[in-house]
């Protein structure tokens, strides 16, 4: 076993923007262990100020590529907070069936594209094209189902257009739900080969446990990615309202974008958060994923995260195909909707694929943005992606500088992170 | 023949370009099939120095950056833009508008003096490096993007609309926001993008930068007639448009 | 050859193969080639006009045909100045080009006969009128005084020199050449062709005098010839628009009501008086 | 030829047959609150009660974008043809019009199979207006009926509709009419004052001169202000040239495979109004001033068309660039009156 390890990886691949791994052990001692986040800041807090409230989910779905849905979800529920804005059941509806083919979009784009090569000990997924020509083609598949699905009520993949404050600008027709219905029904058999597929190399992914406080959204009688409370695995409850002292966000030296704490000195968010603090309501095949692996609800290890998502991939389709049944039993209406801007503060918080996700805002009574605030997954999880190396550096440094370097890469994978989100905000804490 | 190296980087985005390359799905086998993608952080671990075409993703908002911008450009034959961040700045440029100490501090608060935080005024790559080609749009169209990558396969200028936003709209069928009083930006604003947001129901903010010549006075006498204010439009004008040319 | 649809009419859009015989470069951007079309039959043109030549892919330009009807085969010189016209400077000997065509309107042949003949080309323009040049020397006794005035940017730009060099030689005709600006190797007149215009010998007025050259050349001609009492009737000038089907079709080359495809290029002056986009 | 009647349940009767036979028939339907040509699935979606189509029938006779040739990069080309039979259902007598005039454009001079075989393939059935749109003038440009043209001539009188087949194709559909009656003298009455009724009554522009004497009017208006004045605000948007449905201007494209060996060549619609229409190589712009553009927009509608199609006003008064310009200045109307009124300048 070697004594001295020299890790510094720069710039970590596949992964949504840029972070990098130190490790310094000489003779058998730790030095540096460090994860850093040199993302180029973009400052979005500073940039939404002057713009007027129907611009900025506009402007923020641009934090972020992979979950732009999510925070044009999380910038309009801040929006319509602050002008009292109620959206219909029809709107909402629709709005969380848009917001599960963001889940599954970016879970299967996830675990197939970025998480699959390492379990197949390939560097990308082009290797996998020709080793497994059929596994790839099915994630394909399903990946272009998500995005077919998404481009259909948000007019686009990418940056949603169709979600308003105060509702939708478009909704599909009858025929067009029918459609993406029949489509997902059609894609359940090829989830379930993703999932053996990743059940077959599922024993690549290191056993690594540590003692972890989950926090996402719960609410009643549903496995809440859009409503709910904020809720941590430790038994802590707060409204959305109050997000910015759950986050707690503070500058580290690490990292330009900033971390978060809030009964520990670090949390973790995302798939495996919702899971621990939502089991009980997933749906019926989202359950039978989460026993092929033995997935438990409870658990601590990081990455169980990549099963979470696979079960939650499952979860949405099936909850879906169900509630275009319902939308399309009461009937579609055209809604027209109507805001006059006031004065006034709001908050948001919905789930993105790796995690809870804060916006808030304030608007002057023209209407113009005065302050905003967002707080993404990514920046919850530093702080614990931190604490995770501590722990498994001495744990896995037996694995020799090579070995530890794609197991702690792994780990930084497991989590989803989407470092280019990065964003920030003032008055906070320096360590 | 040996097929044209390709690398993929990205600087300030948020990276949903290069998620569009990713979701042309069946279609990216073919890419591959066509070209060596021999560097592409967020898609796969090898890295590479020999490259033929370099693609660009985000703009530059750090000195650091514009180093490697220079260093990427003296190894690429072919230099492409992609998306609005590195064609026109983007929503990036926002900024621009406030001054640096401002930003920072409004961010990183007393924190903002600390070297790693450091940032300066966005900058699009053309405004650093020569761009031979742009890929338009926030996000680029993938459809586009795929054709604009065959043409200069085969050698080929490839075609980019010089005409505006309206000319696809109209062929869409839909009905002009304007009819609804809505400020939108598709008479000046260059096509390509297949009229995506007039299609859903939502007026163009103008994501694809300018047509070459857009008659930024006529909206001026124009928006009157629809009940609107200048205001209305200029800071729409304002979103893409931060300091990058026709303003009103 | 022509692939004829159920109802016998040709496809109008459907190019005919060709073969390039010969090729060289005339000057830094100028490619010339030699082509036979692959059915074996020439191509029936008459000086003037023009085809359309193809790289399927690339796409399809409007080329001046550079040769007289009374050789076999058909020449034609392509600057480069894009995608299409790049990919025709890499064609060698054995490759072939699609062809539609000829096209559009052409010099007054059989009208000219007996009369002095006044040829004024600017630059590329040399290119469609030296098929009508070479037509007329091959049928030299029909046509009365020739004289050839050729412009060019710069030295290293000229056309088809030995040709030239040959014109200059002859005793039958008169070549006068002039480049813009003054180079080290040329000793002959330097200025814009219109500074020719003056030198000319033949009876102007009575002359046809035929005009082809860049867009900005033709004012500049057309004032000079008018003070030179070159009546319109008798001046012919040959445009170009941008143009994309070459059959009267896509709208791209109209010059008011005028088409270049069908009723051009070459056009009588006289006719285009009332025309404002003309010139 | 004879005129049949059907009560409005015999005819969706009647268009269910036509679909049922498998024939592809494309109809008027309703897009939110305005309308637009698309395949019809079946006859209740089909609404001839409409008052202008957002894009006019164009779109099919002379689709956005179409294959002219499939080729091999570098080599030999093959002609294909988009020509699947058709049926136009719905067509208003100014759009009518407007397709009888490409007909003549794309048959005359250079005969243009890939136009004249598609077209022969479409049989097309009009309807006469029932309701005016809020800017059609088809009154003004004499296209409010049509005499002429089409294969079926449908006209709602109320509890009715009367059909009169005109041309065998149109005889050989009537073959779906199931309980079809003769005409009566009533009901042709009736038809007849809708006709009448339409000849002065969609015309919400009224044109102050005879739309035939344009051509004359042009001839002296080249270089009038008003082309200056009005083209200020011009975006060259092309709205105007989208819309309608007598421009046919178009661009050639070859559009390559991802193997880089096999394409097509395609056509597929431009507008004269683009900045770049007329750009040649080098950047020269034969048409770079907005006003040039504009101007050679409604010279061709009362001039350059007309010379080349007897006489015929290539504006057919359907108001739909009036509507589309957001910049409200391609009402050809306004323009022309303008002109009649100032008559000695330019
Ligand atoms: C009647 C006629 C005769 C011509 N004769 C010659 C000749 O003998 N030799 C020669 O070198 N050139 C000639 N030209 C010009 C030649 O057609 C253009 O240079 C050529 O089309 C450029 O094509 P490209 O694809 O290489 O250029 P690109 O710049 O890549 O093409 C851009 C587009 O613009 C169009 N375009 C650009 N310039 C022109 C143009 N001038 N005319 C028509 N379309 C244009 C092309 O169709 C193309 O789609 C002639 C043009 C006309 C109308
Ligand atoms: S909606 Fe916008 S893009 Fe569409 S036609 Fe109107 S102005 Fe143009
Ligand atoms: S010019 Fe305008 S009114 Fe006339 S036919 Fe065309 S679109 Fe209709
Ligand atoms: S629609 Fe109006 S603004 Fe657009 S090109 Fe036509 S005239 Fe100009």
């Amino acid at each position: 076993m070697s004594k001295n390890i020299d890790i510094n990886v720069h710039h970590i691949t596949r992964v949504e923007g840029h972070g990098n791994i130190t490790v310094n052990v000489k003779d058998g001692k730790i030095e540096k262990c460090e994860w850093q986040v040199p993302e180029a800041p973009r400052f979005f807090e500073a940039m939404v100020r002057g713009r007027r409230w129907d611009d900025i989910q506009t402007i923020v779905s641009r934090i972020c590529g992979i979950c732009s849905i999510s925070h044009s979800f999380s910038a309009i529920k801040a929006v319509e907070d602050a002008l009292g804005l109620e959206i219909t059941e029809q709107a909402d509806k629709i709005r969380l069936l848009l917001h599960y083919s963001e889940q599954l979009q970016s879970h299967v784009l996830h675990v197939g594209y970025l998480v699959a090569p390492d379990l197949f000990g390939e560097k990308s997924v082009v290797p996998l094209v020709p080793k497994a020509p059929d596994a790839v083609k099915t994630i394909i598949k399903a990946h272009r189902v998500a995005n077919q699905w998404s481009e259909l009520i948000a007019g686009r993949i990418t940056h949603p257009i169709t979600i308003i404050p105060g509702g939708l600008s478009r909704i599909p027709t009858e025929q067009q739900f029918r459609d993406l219905q029949n489509q997902l029904k059609a894609i359940v058999p090829d989830l379930v080969t993703i999932c053996k597929v990743v059940l077959s190399v599922a024993d690549r992914l290191p056993n690594f446990i540590r003692e972890t406080e989950y926090v996402s959204l719960a609410k009643k009688g549903t496995y809440a990615f859009y409503h709910g409370d904020i809720t941590s695995s430790d038994g802590h409850t707060k409204p959305v309202r109050e997000w910015e002292s759950v986050a707690n966000e503070y500058v580290h030296p690490q990292s330009t974008a900033k971390w978060c704490k809030w009964h520990r000195e670090s949390y973790a968010t995302g798939a495996l958060a919702r899971y621990n603090n939502n089991y009980r309501f997933i749906s019926p095949l989202g359950k039978t994923v989460a026993d092929m692996f033995g997935l438990k609800p409870g658990v601590c290890g990081p990455f169980l995260n990549n099963v979470a998502q696979l079960a939650e991939a499952a979860h949405v389709v099936e909850v879906s195909i169900q509630m275009i049944d319902e939308l399309l039993t009461k009937g579609l209406k055209n809604e027209k909707v109507v805001v006059k801007p006031k004065a006034g503060r709001g908050y948001g918080a919905v789930e993105a694929p790796r995690g809870i996700l804060f916006h808030a805002y304030e608007f002057n009574k023209n209407g113009e943005c005065t302050w905003g605030n967002m707080c993404i997954p990514t920046n919850q999880n530093h702080a614990n992606i931190q604490k995770d190396f501590e722990k498994m550096v001495p744990e896995f440094m037996h694995m020799g500088q090579d070995g530890l370097r794609q197991t702690m890469e792994m780990l930084v994978r497991s989590y989803d992170p989407c470092i280019s989100c990065s964003t920030h905000f003032l008055n906070v804490e320096f360590v | 023949m040996t097929k044209p190296r390709v690398a993929i980087f990205d600087f300030a985005c948020c990276e949903g370009c290069q998620l569009q390359i990713v979701n042309l799905e069946e279609e990216i086998l073919d890419l591959i099939g066509t070209v060596d993608v021999v560097e592409w952080r967020e898609a796969m671990s090898e890295q590479s120095h020999d490259y033929d075409i370099a693609i660009i993703e985000g703009s530059i908002t750090r000195l650091e950056d514009e180093k490697r911008i220079e260093i990427i450009r003296s190894r690429a034959k072919i230099l492409i833009a992609l998306g609005a961040c590195a064609t026109i700045g983007g929503v990036n440029k926002l900024k621009n508008n406030f001054s640096i100490t401002d930003v920072k501090s409004c961010v990183y608060g007393k924190h903002a003096d600390m070297p790693h935080l450091d940032t300066y005024y966005t900058k699009a790559i053309d405004e650093i490096v020569p761009v031979d080609f742009k890929v338009h749009g926030c996000p680029i169209n993938g459809r586009e993007f795929a054709a604009i990558v065959r043409a200069l396969l085969l050698g080929k200028k490839p075609f980019v609309p010089d005409y505006p936003v309206c000319v696809e709209c109209k062929a869409l069928e839909n009905v002009c926001r304007w009819e609804y009083n809505e400020p939108c930006l598709g008479p000046i604003i260059r096509a390509g993008c297949e009229a995506k947001c007039p299609s859903a129901g939502y007026r163009c903010f103008g994501c694809r930068g300018y047509v070459d010549h857009p008659n930024v006075d006529a909206a001026r006498e124009v928006i009157d007639k629809y009940g609107l204010s200048l205001d209305d439009l200029r800071t729409r004008m304002v979103l893409f448009g931060s300091k990058q040319g026709p303003t009103l | 050859m022509c692939e004829c649809c159920g109802n016998g009419q040709k496809d109008i859009y459907l190019p005919q193969m060709a073969t390039i015989t010969k090729h060289r470069m005339l000057n830094g951007t100028e490619f010339y080639m030699h082509l036979e079309l692959d059915s074996g039959k020439e191509l029936g043109h008459t000086p003037g006009q023009f085809v359309e030549v193809s790289i399927a892919g690339l796409g399809e330009a409007p080329i001046s045909i550079s040769s007289s009807p009374t050789q076999k085969g058909f020449e034609l010189v392509v600057r480069n100045v894009g995608s299409l016209t790049k990919a025709i400077h890499k064609l060698t000997a054995g490759q072939k080009v699609g062809i539609r065509g000829p096209f559009g309107s052409v010099y007054p042949v059989e009208l000219a006969k007996g009369r002095d003949l006044v040829f004024i080309c600017g630059g590329i323009g040399l290119v469609p009128q030296r098929s009508f040049i070479r037509y007329v020397l091959d049928n030299r006794k029909d046509y009365g005084k020739v004289t050839v005035l050729v412009g060019t940017k710069c030295y290293d730009m000229r056309l088809f020199r030995e040709e030239l060099a040959m014109w200059q030689e002859r005793k039958d005709m008169t070549l006068m050449e002039t480049v813009d600006e003054s180079h080290d190797c040329w000793d002959g007149n330097v200025g814009v062709v219109t500074t020719l215009i003056p030198k000319i010998e033949s009876d102007l007025p009575k002359s046809l005098v035929l005009v082809c050259g860049p867009p900005v050349m033709y004012k500049f001609v057309l004032m000079a010839l008018s003070e030179a009492e070159a009546p319109a009737k008798n001046i012919y000038v040959n445009l170009e628009r941008r143009m994309k089907c070459g059959v009267g079709k896509c709208g791209h080359c109209q010059i008011n009501n005028l088409y270049v495809c069908q009723d051009g290029p070459v056009f009588r002056w006289s006719d285009l008086t009332a025309v404002p986009e003309a010139i | 030829m004879s005129v049949s009647k059907l009560n409005k349940q015999q005819f969706g009767q009647f268009v269910d047959a036509i679909l049922a036979a498998g024939r592809k028939v494309v109809g008027v339907v309703a897009k939110n609150d305005r309308f637009v040509f698309n395949t019809l699935k079946s006859a209740k979606d089909l609404r001839l009660d409409y008052d202008v189509t957002i894009l006019s029938p164009r779109k099919y006779v002379l689709p956005q974008v179409e294959p002219l040739l499939t080729f091999e990069v570098g080599g030999d080309a093959k002609s294909v043809k988009q020509n699947e039979p058709m049926i136009l259902l719905g067509i208003h007598p100014y759009d009518l019009i407007a397709i009888n005039q490409m007909d003549e454009l794309f048959s005359e001079g250079e005969y243009d199979t890939h136009y004249m075989d598609r077209r022969k393939n479409i049989t097309l059935v009009a309807c006469d207006v029932a309701k005016a749109s809020k800017n059609v003038f088809a009154s003004s440009m004499e296209t409010a009926v049509a005499d002429k043209g089409y294969d079926i001539l449908i006209t709602d009188i109320g509890d009715a509709y009367l059909l009169d087949a005109a041309t065998e194709k149109g005889q050989a559909l009537m073959a779906y009419a199931k309980g079809a009656a003769a005409a009566t003298a009533e009901d042709l009455k009736k038809r007849n004052a809708i006709q009448e009724a339409n000849k002065t009554g969609l015309n919400k522009h009224k044109l102050n001169c005879k739309p035939s004497y344009l051509p004359k009017l042009m001839e002296t208006a080249y270089n009038h202000p008003v082309w200056e004045e009005k083209a200020r605000l011009c975006y060259s948007c092309g709205s105007c040239n989208q819309v309608c449905p007598t421009c046919y201007c178009f661009d050639v494209q070859d559009r390559v495979n991802w193997d880089l060996k096999t394409g097509t060549r395609v056509r597929c619609w431009d507008g004269c109004l683009l900045e770049n229409f007329a750009t040649v190589a080098g950047n020269h712009n034969f048409r770079k001033d907005r006003s040039a553009r504009f101007r050679h927009r409604l010279y061709r509608k009362a001039k350059y068309v007309p010379e080349k199609i007897g006489g015929q006003i290539a504006c057919v008064g359907c108001g739909r660039c009036v509507t589309a310009c957001t910049a409200d200045i391609a009402n050809p109307v306004t323009v022309y009156n303008r002109l009649m009124e100032e008559r000695t300048i330019g």
